[in-house]
């Protein structure tokens, strides 16, 4: 072994938060030409860590020593001084500024005194959004996009800074296979360059694909850390979860009367009829590219975007009906943005939680009692088993996966007819999204519909029964989940491109 | 009730120093002059508070007090409509207007900021329209229906209670009822924190946000109308001027962020009465120049913010990012 | 520097007199001069107040006076008529007097002042002086709600069109009225902003190519009538009528730009509010007069008044 | 661009039907006079639109306008300091107090509203204190100073183009400039649009943010000088009242959001135009009483803003969420 001191090392970081340990005594070093992945369950400290490492937290004791020298961060621009940049697990992007604008910003290229280099902004723009194979005009404003689109911006804007240290938080959550290749290719070259890279994921199958090191959390403490051969989905799984996971049991499907029936639904931006139907015990997924209109198709159900078509609920009628109609008629979606369409996140959690089935205890005049809401948080925190926890703390002291657990449990708590579902599992660890699955297997057993838009292909091979693929907004195809296969979607959600 | 610990504290202090170097200021006619003029910034206050708490703005108040305030005697006097009437249209009127406002904001999506903002140049323009600029009031009749505004119920020899306080306190019920216990102001809440998010939940935000533009209003016509019935005469030019500043100042003092969502009825009440009682001291106390009102209640509202802003940085439950 | 807004000229404690505006000007700060040597020749001790916002503004001060215990207040009703149930009860409860705008119907004990409608009188035969063959003229105001500003306008529209409709009259300002040779095209508001003040004046000039004159009722208008007059070059062809003493008036009127200004004198109704209300403090009654108006006379500066005004005028604010 | 369309519709309709009805409309001594008016407010609007885009908001325009309005005639009539001097100090004084607002907001984190409230009130209060009350004013002298705000560089016989518009152009080309040709004002625009996002992509939001509030106060400082060099005289009370009004509402209606991140400097030089053009067609034109001045601002504005949803709307663009 050569004397160099590591790339980064940090060296045992303890940080609070009130009373909540978030990290105690973690230490590691990364390498220049190194990938390492940091697992863990929700709360494990995983993007506490990232923040420390990149000057958004100061540690409460230990330190960070970039390069051999010790560095006291007090702001993430100081951190990008050393090199280090992170993508945030909830995309921090300006939406009334262009693609251009939030791609460069922080680092546009400059002529003298402070004036924009336009030609050059242009070009760094095309080639980071080549890093990610997006293709899209760098003038159009973020806040006009999908979801994962944005989110690919956000990991262009990271890539591109050629940086020493890049630390990514759930940077896959809501891609596609194909985009996730795109990145974890680019992820490789740029190891190659001799870049250092911190991966957070809960996405096992892209650990073993690229980690040369896995390094995981467990409340707060590095409880071990694998290396080459032992990187595998099982011995990850133990080490994070400290058991094995129980088997799924096997199930027996039998379909009743469609209760979710979708005829011609046309919204604006993609004016292409769309027709299904969800029968009683049926779980159907739909799967596509990002951009390719899943939330849309979702929220246009739900009576959230402008729409023309038929849309009916167990024979009630909801063609003209807005969300609080929907609802009540049993509908309910779980949104695919926590920050911006879950959570009210300086509210607190049992403000949160309570929230959308709060009518069921009003009085006659919409009266409510001094604890309304507070018995339902109570028993959605504790059967989603939130950390920590507790009902009384803002939404924004949760860690990621656990909002999206309060997020789940406030529409489960409504019992619906029909559940919507936008990338349900998003941020959530092994062991949560298996009792998510699990939950969402029972809500069909018990004769509710499912319809749910997921990213992730497991997800929607291992969960559905039927699964619609979109592009650009139209329906590709029907594929029967037990006889069809991952390349098999793949090629149907990237057809309209094939053919072009 | 964190956040209005400081803008109590500099309450305290104004209303203890004061009683200290003016012996007038605990006088029984003093603290009812005090209760009164308070209870009246506090409607407003208050009606305001409904508004910012969804994240909007309402700067047509003190027009609107104008437009309240100076038709009340045209019409009871001048016209010669019964009282009863002229009261009752006024409200539903100013309810009216602050639908307006709301369906403005909603439907069309407009900046609540700009709507106000025209309602300002509006409600004024047409009350010194229809009045052709001239000083309107009650002249000598109409003492029944005034002492809504300056009437008293005596409680002892010297002192009563104003009957504008007694409005004011059904009103801070009702408005903390309707804010804590129904599903009706946790929608508003919610709506105020994160409309996205209540938009999601199946809140109807727009009939909401609708509601509270409509309080806001209703709240201010009761306000113009106290306002009136308690000087007796209003002028359409100036009558009701700045109040809009005033009860925004005051529920802002009292906790409402101008981003939405947060905000206590007592903080409100605290906070209207902060600014009367300086103004109140002002007069009291030797030696402050009249002229210099304004930067004593400035001073005092920033020492106040300030001193806020550090307790709550002491108790160390501020965050960073 | 003059301190004007509070005085407090203490020395015998027991006589604390109080002297109230109906708004805040230039007007005011010398009856506040008045009011100040007043008070320190009789030994009392007297505060001076210029409400800012209105009349509710006037109430508030007026109900704090009362608790601050004065035994006497001197006040310009903003709005006589609807103020008089509250005057009643302020001088239920102190000795009352009214200066500058009268309060007949109250039971305020004496008016100190002059009648304003007999103020615009004199402008008006003013304004026949500098255009005896008639003419368009245009008048500036700050508000015309306020009495004095109605009253000055009445007295003027009625002297020059050569009527008697008298002081409870109120003509319609946006209205054009036109009689006796003249037209009045417009009576212009300001609500005291003194760039749309200046606005005014402008686009009358360019609405009227013929605008014989300009008349400002309130102290600050002539000087931006001026202004306005310069800046077009058309200082020369209109004749300009002014209220008050502003400096630039009265230097308008050495140089021949205005023709004359009406003057009143408020500095003696500060110095004599506070003599009476000295008085009545003392249980003297005799200084009300039968009639119970104490007449202040306002007078007409022109030319050749002009520099000597001036004079006793800077004397009296120790300038 | 596409946001101000509807605005600036309204202000050729506005522009097409005063011509029409009177005929001095199109004078050149009327233009003239638009065109100074238009550059002070439109200085003040450039301004506080600045602080808008940063998401904040500057309601201490108006008396800021009113301390350097009136200090200005004193200092150099009455005390007798050389105009240099004063010119400068006053200049350095706003940029002081802005940079003050600045660290207030982002080093004590208190909300704007609150901080410039209380500007609003410290700076009318500590000039009314300074002057007592007094009128202040340029008297017949300081002719050559005065040419900076009511000079005119003739171009023909009858119209020339006056001073202040040569300035506003100035501001609005370096204000153009700064905003869309810097880094700096790249920055104050991302700041406005996500402020934690900024922050994490190393900008100094401080920095930047203390800037704009300077700048804000500068501009309003030069505005404050022209105004008082044009009228001549200044009343402490009133001088600048409402100003901020005028101003928020120009930036607003050229497209500044309120919510930061968005906004031209060309459009909020049609903004501020449009409320003078409106004063200016309220007085030439026969007929509309001028009592109701405000009514027909308020109207005019608010079919602007509709006008400009309607045609946004129409474009497609629009989103729902
Ligand atoms: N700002 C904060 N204030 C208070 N507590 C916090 C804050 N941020 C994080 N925490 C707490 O710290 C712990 C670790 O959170 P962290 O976000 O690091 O988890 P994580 O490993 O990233 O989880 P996930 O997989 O769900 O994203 C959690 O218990 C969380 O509640
Ligand atoms: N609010 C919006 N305004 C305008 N266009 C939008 C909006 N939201 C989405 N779109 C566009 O609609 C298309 C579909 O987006 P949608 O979010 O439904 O895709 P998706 O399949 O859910 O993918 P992902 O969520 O991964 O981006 C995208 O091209 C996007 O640009
Ligand atoms: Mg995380
Ligand atoms: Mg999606």
């Amino acid at each position: 072994m050569n004397l160099r001191p590591p790339l980064l090392e940090v060296s045992s970081i303890t940080k609070t938060f009130g009373g909540v340990t978030a990290l105690s005594e973690v230490s590691f070093a990364i390498e220049p030409g190194e990938i390492v992945a940091i697992i863990g369950e929700n709360g494990a400290g995983k993007s506490t860590l990232a923040k420390v490492m990149s000057g958004v937290h100061s540690p409460d004791s230990g330190f960070v020593t970039v390069a051999g020298s010790r560095c006291e961060f007090r702001n993430s621009a100081e951190a990008a001084e050393y090199g280090i940049s992170r993508i945030p697990q909830e995309l921090e992007l300006c939406d009334s500024m262009t693609v251009e604008e939030n791609l460069l910003l922080g680092r546009e290229p400059l002529k003298s005194m402070g004036r924009l280099d336009f030609p050059e902004c242009l070009k760094m723009t095309r080639s980071a959004l080549e890093m990610v194979d997006l293709k899209i005009d760098p003038h159009q404003l973020v806040g006009d996009l999908g979801h994962g689109q944005r989110q690919l911006i956000a990991i262009a804007r990271a890539l591109h800074t050629s940086a020493r240290m890049l630390i990514l938080d759930e940077p896959t959550a809501t891609l596609s296979p194909l985009e996730t290749q795109v990145l974890l290719h680019r992820l490789i070259e740029m190891k190659k360059s001799g870049s250092a890279i911190v991966m957070i994921t809960h996405r096992l199958a892209e650990v073993e694909e690229i980690a040369d090191r896995v390094i995981v959390l467990r409340d707060g403490e590095n409880v071990g850390s694998l290396e080459g051969k032992e990187i595998q989905r099982d011995a990850m799984i133990r080490c994070m979860v400290g058991r094995d996971l129980s088997p799924i049991e096997p199930e027996v499907s039998e379909f009743g009367d469609p209760r979710l029936i979708v005829r011609e639904l046309m919204t604006q931006d993609h004016p292409e009829a769309v027709s299904l139907q969800v029968r009683s015990g049926e779980r159907v997924a739909i799967a596509g590219l990002v951009g390719s209109g899943r939330s849309e198709l979702l929220e246009a159900i739900f009576g959230l975007r402008p729409r023309s078509g038929h849309v009916s609920v167990d024979q009630c009628d909801l063609s003209r009906a807005g969300v609080k109609e929907s609802v009540r008629a049993g509908l309910a979606l779980i949104p695919e943005e926590r920050s911006s369409q879950g959570l009210a996140l300086q509210r607190s959690v049992s403000e949160n939680a309570s929230l959308p089935g709060l009518f069921r205890e009003a009085g006659r005049f919409g009266t409510l009692d001094r604890h309304a809401g507070a018995a339902v948080a109570q028993k959605i925190v504790k059967e989603l088993d939130v950390r920590p926890p507790r009902t009384d703390i803002p939404a924004s002291d949760l860690s990621g996966g656990n909002q999206q657990k309060i997020v789940i449990g406030k529409w489960l708590d409504l019992n619906p007819a029909v559940v919507l579902l936008d990338e349900p599992t998003r941020g959530v660890d092994v062991g949560a999204r298996e009792e998510i699955h699990k939950r969402i297997r029972d809500l069909s057993f018990s004769g509710k519909s499912v319809l749910f838009a997921s990213s992730e292909m497991e997800e929607v091979l291992s969960l559905s029964h039927r699964i619609i693929v979109l592009s650009e907004g139209k329906m590709m195809g029907t594929l029967v989940s037990a006889e069809t296969t991952e390349e098999e979607i793949m090629a149907l959600a990237t057809g309209g491109e094939i053919h072009e | 009730m964190n956040k209005i610990k400081g803008i109590f504290a500099v309450l305290l202090a104004v209303m203890i120093i004061t009683a200290f170097i003016s012996p007038a200021f605990l006088t029984s006619y003093n603290i009812e002059n005090l209760l009164r003029r308070s209870a009246l910034f506090g409607i407003l206050g208050i009606g305001v508070s409904f508004v910012i708490m969804t994240g909007g703005i309402d700067l047509s108040l003190g027009s609107l007090v104008c437009l309240v305030g100076c038709l009340t005697p045209w019409l009871i006097i001048d016209v010669g409509i019964p009282a009863p009437w002229v009261l009752s249209g006024l409200l539903l009127l100013s309810l009216g207007l602050g639908l307006l406002h709301g369906v403005l904001v909603t439907k069309l999506r407009l900046q609540p900021f700009l709507v106000t903002l025209c309602g300002l140049f509006i409600y004024r323009g047409v009350t010194r329209g229809i009045l052709s600029d001239q000083t309107v009031g009650f002249g000598t009749s109409g003492t029944v229906l005034k002492s809504l505004g300056n009437g008293r119920i005596p409680v002892t020899d010297t002192f009563g209670l104003p009957i504008p306080l007694i409005i004011l306190v059904l009103v801070a019920l009702g408005a903390g009822f309707l804010l804590r216990r129904t599903l009706w102001g946790r929608h508003l809440i919610a709506i105020g924190s994160n409309e996205t998010a209540a938009r999601h939940c199946g809140i109807e935000v727009d009939r909401v946000k609708m509601g509270a533009y409509a309080i806001c209003a209703l709240l201010t016509g009761i306000a113009g109308l106290l306002i009136v019935l308690d000087t007796g005469t209003a002028q359409p030019s100036n009558f009701g001027n700045f109040y809009e500043l005033y009860a925004i100042a005051a529920a802002v003092l009292g906790g409402c962020s101008l981003r939405g969502g947060e905000g206590t009825v007592i903080g409100v009440l605290i906070g209207a009465t902060l600014v009367q009682v300086l103004r109140n001291a002002i007069v009291l106390i030797d030696g402050i120049p009249e002229a210099s009102e304004f930067a004593v209640i400035g001073a005092v509202i920033m020492i106040a913010v300030i001193t806020d802003e550090v307790m709550r940085r002491r108790s160390g439950k501020n965050k960073l990012a | 520097t003059v301190k004007t807004t509070t005085t407090t000229t203490s020395s015998s404690a027991e006589t604390r007199v109080a002297f109230v505006t109906n708004g805040v000007a230039d007007f005011w700060v010398l009856a506040g001069k008045g009011v100040e040597d007043a008070a320190t020749d009789l030994n009392v001790s007297a505060s001076f107040h210029m409400p800012p916002d209105g009349l509710a503004d006037q109430k508030r001060i007026i109900e704090d006076l009362l608790v601050k215990g004065v035994s006497g207040i001197a006040v310009s009703p903003i709005d006589p008529k609807n103020q008089t149930p509250f005057l009643d009860k302020v001088s239920a409860r102190t000795h009352l007097i009214t200066h500058d705008s009268d309060a007949p119907e109250s039971a305020r004990l004496c008016f100190v002042g002059v009648d304003n409608y007999e103020a615009g009188v004199l402008c008006g035969e003013l304004v026949k002086e500098a255009l005896p063959s008639g003419g368009k003229i245009a008048i500036f105001v700050g508000r015309m709600e306020q009495d004095n500003a109605r009253l000055r306008r009445q007295g003027l529209l009625d002297t020059i069109l050569g009527q008697e409709r008298g002081v409870d009259a109120y003509e319609d300002a946006s209205a054009v009225i036109k009689g006796n040779g003249f037209e009045i095209v417009g009576t212009l508001t300001d609500q005291f902003d003194m760039a749309k003040g200046k606005a005014n004046v402008e686009d009358i000039l360019s609405k009227h190519s013929d605008i014989a004159g300009c008349v400002g009722l309130f102290a600050y208008n002539p000087p931006l009538i001026l202004e306005a007059l310069e800046q077009s070059g058309r200082i020369s062809e209109v004749k300009v009528i002014g209220f008050d003493e502003d400096e630039r008036t009265l230097q308008g009127i050495i140089d021949g730009t205005v023709h004359g200004t009406v003057v009143q004198n408020p500095y003696e109704y500060g110095a004599r509010s506070v003599a009476i209300l000295k008085a009545l403090a003392g249980g003297d009654k005799g200084v009300i007069p039968p009639g119970g108006i104490v007449n202040v006379p306002a007078r007409i500066i022109r030319r050749a008044e002009a520099e000597a005004f001036r004079e006793d005028m800077r004397k009296k604010l120790g300038k």
